[in-house]
């Protein structure tokens, strides 16, 4: 039985050294295929730098439009019961599933020539498809939920008896939001921020779908794949990687508690 | 004053059943029942933090079932406190006079004047996390009563609390009810918290208050079964506290009983218990280290199988746990004579 | 005071309308672009019945690897405590944060023929680049994440008093796992098998650059939206989002507790 | 037979420090210490589920220290049970015997006989969620006992239980123990717990048993001021029971004192305390309610402001706790002649 016992222990480390294995192995050879030469030539290539610049600004955008509008409405499902909140929960939760070129065509079901309100847009001179505005729509409607269910989550971990003790202070519901709950909640806030950007910043098929050109950067390193090869495309996709790492790592960093942290 | 007309709530997991309460202008109330007999959310209800759909409420004559909890004045101190863990015990203090500004210059001296009584001077720096038990508590009193509530409700205030912070928790909680005259609200399953602070109070049950009355009144005339077996004290008297010489006394005005007190309190109105075990019966006076002796009247006898619960009329009605050998040997019978005596130290006073 | 009060919870179900509308809008709009006709043509096409079956099938493939390779990882990571612990919980989530495209570049990487390990493959016939096989790695790949933090939080949940009690009876510790720990966790296993099936349904970046044949349906749906545009890939959208939106109720209802199912 | 050498564990959040404990065969242990103080991880250990780095670990004369769980035939009943909640009371109970085929003929009338014993035929077929905290532990028990396992540890079997389910349990407990003579250790800050089941105790903190001894000796030596504070009661005693007529006494060698008993137990060692506070010192005998009065020597006087420890000796030594008024009134003096006096319900039995 002995021996059973540590056949079992022994299976879990190897299953863990596979999946480590799985997961890193092809991120470290990535890494190492890409001479020192190739990637700073890459840093040099303006392209490159305009696509990863593109990533990063359009993604943050996607954070930062959800901040405004996701901060209320998570406010909302994290303090009221409604009939139905199940159901709005699930919706929230609805972009996380849907493949992805099929977000960029379902939104260009609704702002493409043959929809009215895409009439209506083109009429006034807004311009979705192939624009730095589609890209920031599709970014947007894939990393919303990440960033309403972290919120969410952080204004639930703010106790309610602290808002009623300062509602019976006198200050509105608005101040008590403004002065209790979001500064005990901002951490949870910003988390939400980065990990809807992280969400964003590695989009690919969505994107494509609605804006080929201004070239993002997956689009970029997509492109050089297809038509150079992998060799040429790995640099790119290295500095990108390493951008998406450094958002992981200040969010892995936020994420743990103050008395926590390594 | 605090007025409840046929208050229903009903949520799921709690429920408020035909709520009518009256509390005068200075009372401290206190609120009285099992755990989940709804007695918090009678207090959020109060404050304004719960919706109201059915009855009213009137806080000093005025209307204020619909409005928001900023607009009643109401303090309130939760159990666990809840001080702004981001804010310094003087910012939490001075939370409430950001959204009040009648007469800043009063305000400040209030809480000058809370911060001296409250002693929390060599604390005003720190943050919530840093307080003990206690702290915490005058921190929460501070901050409610800065904004000088018309009404001040208290959940449990000093359950969770050690038995010394208890004890000046307690006190302070007196002191500053007669000193503001501000109405205090105090929920509580403490019994000691009753006799010792309550003018008045009321006991609830599954969503229902099954009475309201005096303090000695709930005690001594239960209104049904529940209450009954709820606060089951037995021997509850008040009395005024009289010393002489160095000896203390109470005056129930049937009686009057040597207690042993180390307490500060000169005179005035006390309670106190006496437990049945710590009662002696004897057919004849004795002197003893028991203080007190008194003759009387059985006037009723309870036989629960090897103990007997006798109660004798010693001016008041005070009940003796005895075995069965000794009310077989002493051949018990109501109308006899017998002597009741206790030790001054069995005789536990709230004052 | 009062009307400032109100506007904040105006504001809160404001936001809440903007962003369930911006969710749901393209998603229906989407499903009412498409006539009956045309989907009924679609059913009948054989490619997109089989690029959707072939989705169905890898997606389900990475859920089963992630079950058999993640379950004794995740209990590993569930109930022992080893330095470096939280760094390994780290990687794990690495594949949620990489870019799509870089994820297939970096699987290409180490089974390309440039590295030794892609030509011991092609030595021994396996291909990874342009096969089911390589869609099934990337797929899971981009799940794996999913499975192992469910199984884990589901583990963590079955306290380890009970394991030990079976233990002092006699239970070996795979014995315990088996009859104790397995039973009552089987439900997180589930959820976790599916949201890791979910996830790498919608994938489409990773697997267009391993394997653009054979076509897996977001492949499929990319391929005609770019030929034929918007209103020829919707049909094969909205099959497709049909298959993923049963997933996720069938998840949703596992998910919640028994006592507390709608 | 348990023993346990100079054992270390070092884990963040607990540690143990050079344990040192022999428990022979047959003996009903208990190990007394506040929260915290490493108790469960003693249990733990000795069971086989922490690991050791340092020390060694005997049962029945055999090296564990290194073997798993599986293989030490221990049985464990924790505090909160842990019931496997997704099998019935059955299949619970009969989940140890899939791992224990040793005559399985032998196994099955053990089930059926524990099943018996612990009054669970009726719930047999129920899931754990369905159960009172009684028949949970009763339940908990079988499990524990159908494998004969050669040790039961209890992990604070008694606590969060109703009083009645309690007094019941640990009635079972003493019944098994008696019955099958396992080895019991178990953990427990109740006193009651100890005077009333335990023949050897253990007082445990931060990880360090601080005295190991027969029960009397622990409370009525203690060997450090931890222990002393942390026990901290006075007039324990042990004696034998003993029914004359209809009264019930006992005999502590050195004097007999009447009880109020309504057990069934006739005869045997007990234990007993008396409250100083319940305790009346007379000068002269007096005859009352009060069944126990017994001449003696005051032989120690302790101050304590307003109330005074008085120890006499009546053959044991007992102390009263008494007013300044009375001790002043009686003028006492050490050697001085008394009589202490107490009621027969003031004497609590741990039988």
């Amino acid at each position: 039985m002995s021996n059973r016992r540590e056949f079992f222990t022994i299976v879990t480390v190897v299953c863990g050294v596979i999946v480590m294995g799985f997961i890193t192995l092809p991120l470290i050879k990535m890494f190492m295929s890409s001479s020192w030469s190739s990637l700073s030539a890459t840093v040099k290539d303006k392209d490159v730098l305009k696509s990863i610049w593109l990533s990063v600004y359009t993604a943050s955008l996607a954070g930062i439009i959800s901040f405004f509008v996701g901060t209320p409405f998570a406010y909302l499902l994290a303090r009221k019961d409604f009939p139905g909140k199940r159901i709005v929960e699930n919706i929230i939760d609805l972009p996380m599933v849907i493949p992805h070129p099929v977000v960029g065509i379902a939104i260009l079901s609704v702002v493409g020539r043959n929809y009215w309100f895409g009439q209506i847009l083109s009429r006034i001179g807004v311009r979705v498809m192939g624009s730095v505005l589609g890209i920031v729509v599709v970014l947007t409607f894939v990393g919303m939920p990440f960033y309403i269910n972290a919120a969410k989550d952080g204004f639930r971990g703010v106790s309610s008896r602290l808002e009623g003790v300062s509602r019976s202070l006198g200050a509105s519901l608005f101040s008590t939001f403004l002065r209790v709950t979001f500064p005990l909640a901002w951490r949870s806030m910003l988390v939400g921020i980065i990990m809807c950007s992280a969400r964003a910043i590695s989009e690919f098929g969505a994107v494509v779908v609605i804006a080929y050109h201004p070239m993002i950067a997956p689009v970029l390193i997509y492109e050089r794949f297809e038509a150079y090869g992998l060799s040429y495309s790995q640099p790119v996709a290295v500095l990108l990687t390493l951008v998406c790492l450094t958002l992981f790592l200040v969010l892995r960093i936020l994420s743990v508690p103050k008395d926590l942290k390594i | 004053m605090i007025k409840i007309e046929n208050l229903y709530i009903n949520f799921p997991g709690f429920s408020l059943k035909d709520i009518n309460l009256s509390i005068e202008k200075g009372e401290f109330f206190v609120l009285l029942g099992p755990t989940g007999a709804g007695k918090t959310v009678l207090l959020e209800t109060i404050v304004g933090l719960v919706p109201v759909k059915k009855g009213r409420i009137y806080i000093e004559g005025v209307d204020v079932t619909k409005e928001p909890p900023e607009k009643r004045r109401i303090g309130i101190v939760y159990q666990d406190c809840a001080l702004f863990p981001h804010l310094t015990v003087l910012k939490n203090i001075k939370y409430g006079l950001h959204f009040n500004k009648q007469g800043s210059s009063e305000s400040l001296k209030r809480l000058h004047r809370l911060v001296e009584q409250l002693r929390l001077h060599s604390i005003l720096q720190r943050l919530p996390v840093n307080l003990s038990g206690g702290e915490m508590k005058r921190v929460a009193l501070a901050r409610a009563l800065v904004i000088n509530p018309s009404i001040l409700l208290l959940d449990e205030p000093l359950s969770a609390l050690d038995p010394n912070f208890k004890e000046e928790i307690r006190e302070e909680l007196k002191r500053i009810h007669q000193k503001t005259g501000i109405t205090f609200f105090m929920v509580t399953h403490d019994f000691t918290d009753v006799l010792y602070l309550a003018t008045k109070a009321a006991v609830m049950n599954e969503g229902k208050i099954e009475q309201v009355g005096d303090v000695t009144d709930i005690f001594q005339r239960p209104s049904s079964s529940f209450v009954a077996n709820f606060l089951g004290a037995k021997n509850i008297f008040r009395g005024n506290m009289i010393k002489k010489d160095d000896r203390t006394f109470v005056d129930t005005g049937g009686t009057v009983i040597e207690v042993a007190s180390n307490l500060r309190k000169i005179e005035g109105r006390v309670y106190f218990t006496v437990r049945p075990e710590d009662i002696i019966i004897s057919q004849r006076p004795f002197s003893s280290s028991a203080r007190n002796c008194y003759p009387g009247k059985v006037v009723e006898v309870i036989n629960r199988g090897e103990v007997f619960y006798v109660t004798a009329d010693i001016g008041e009605r005070m009940t003796a746990l005895i075995t069965k050998a000794s009310f077989e040997e002493m051949d018990l019978r109501e109308g006899d004579r017998v002597f009741l005596s206790f030790k001054a130290t069995a005789v536990h006073l709230f004052i």
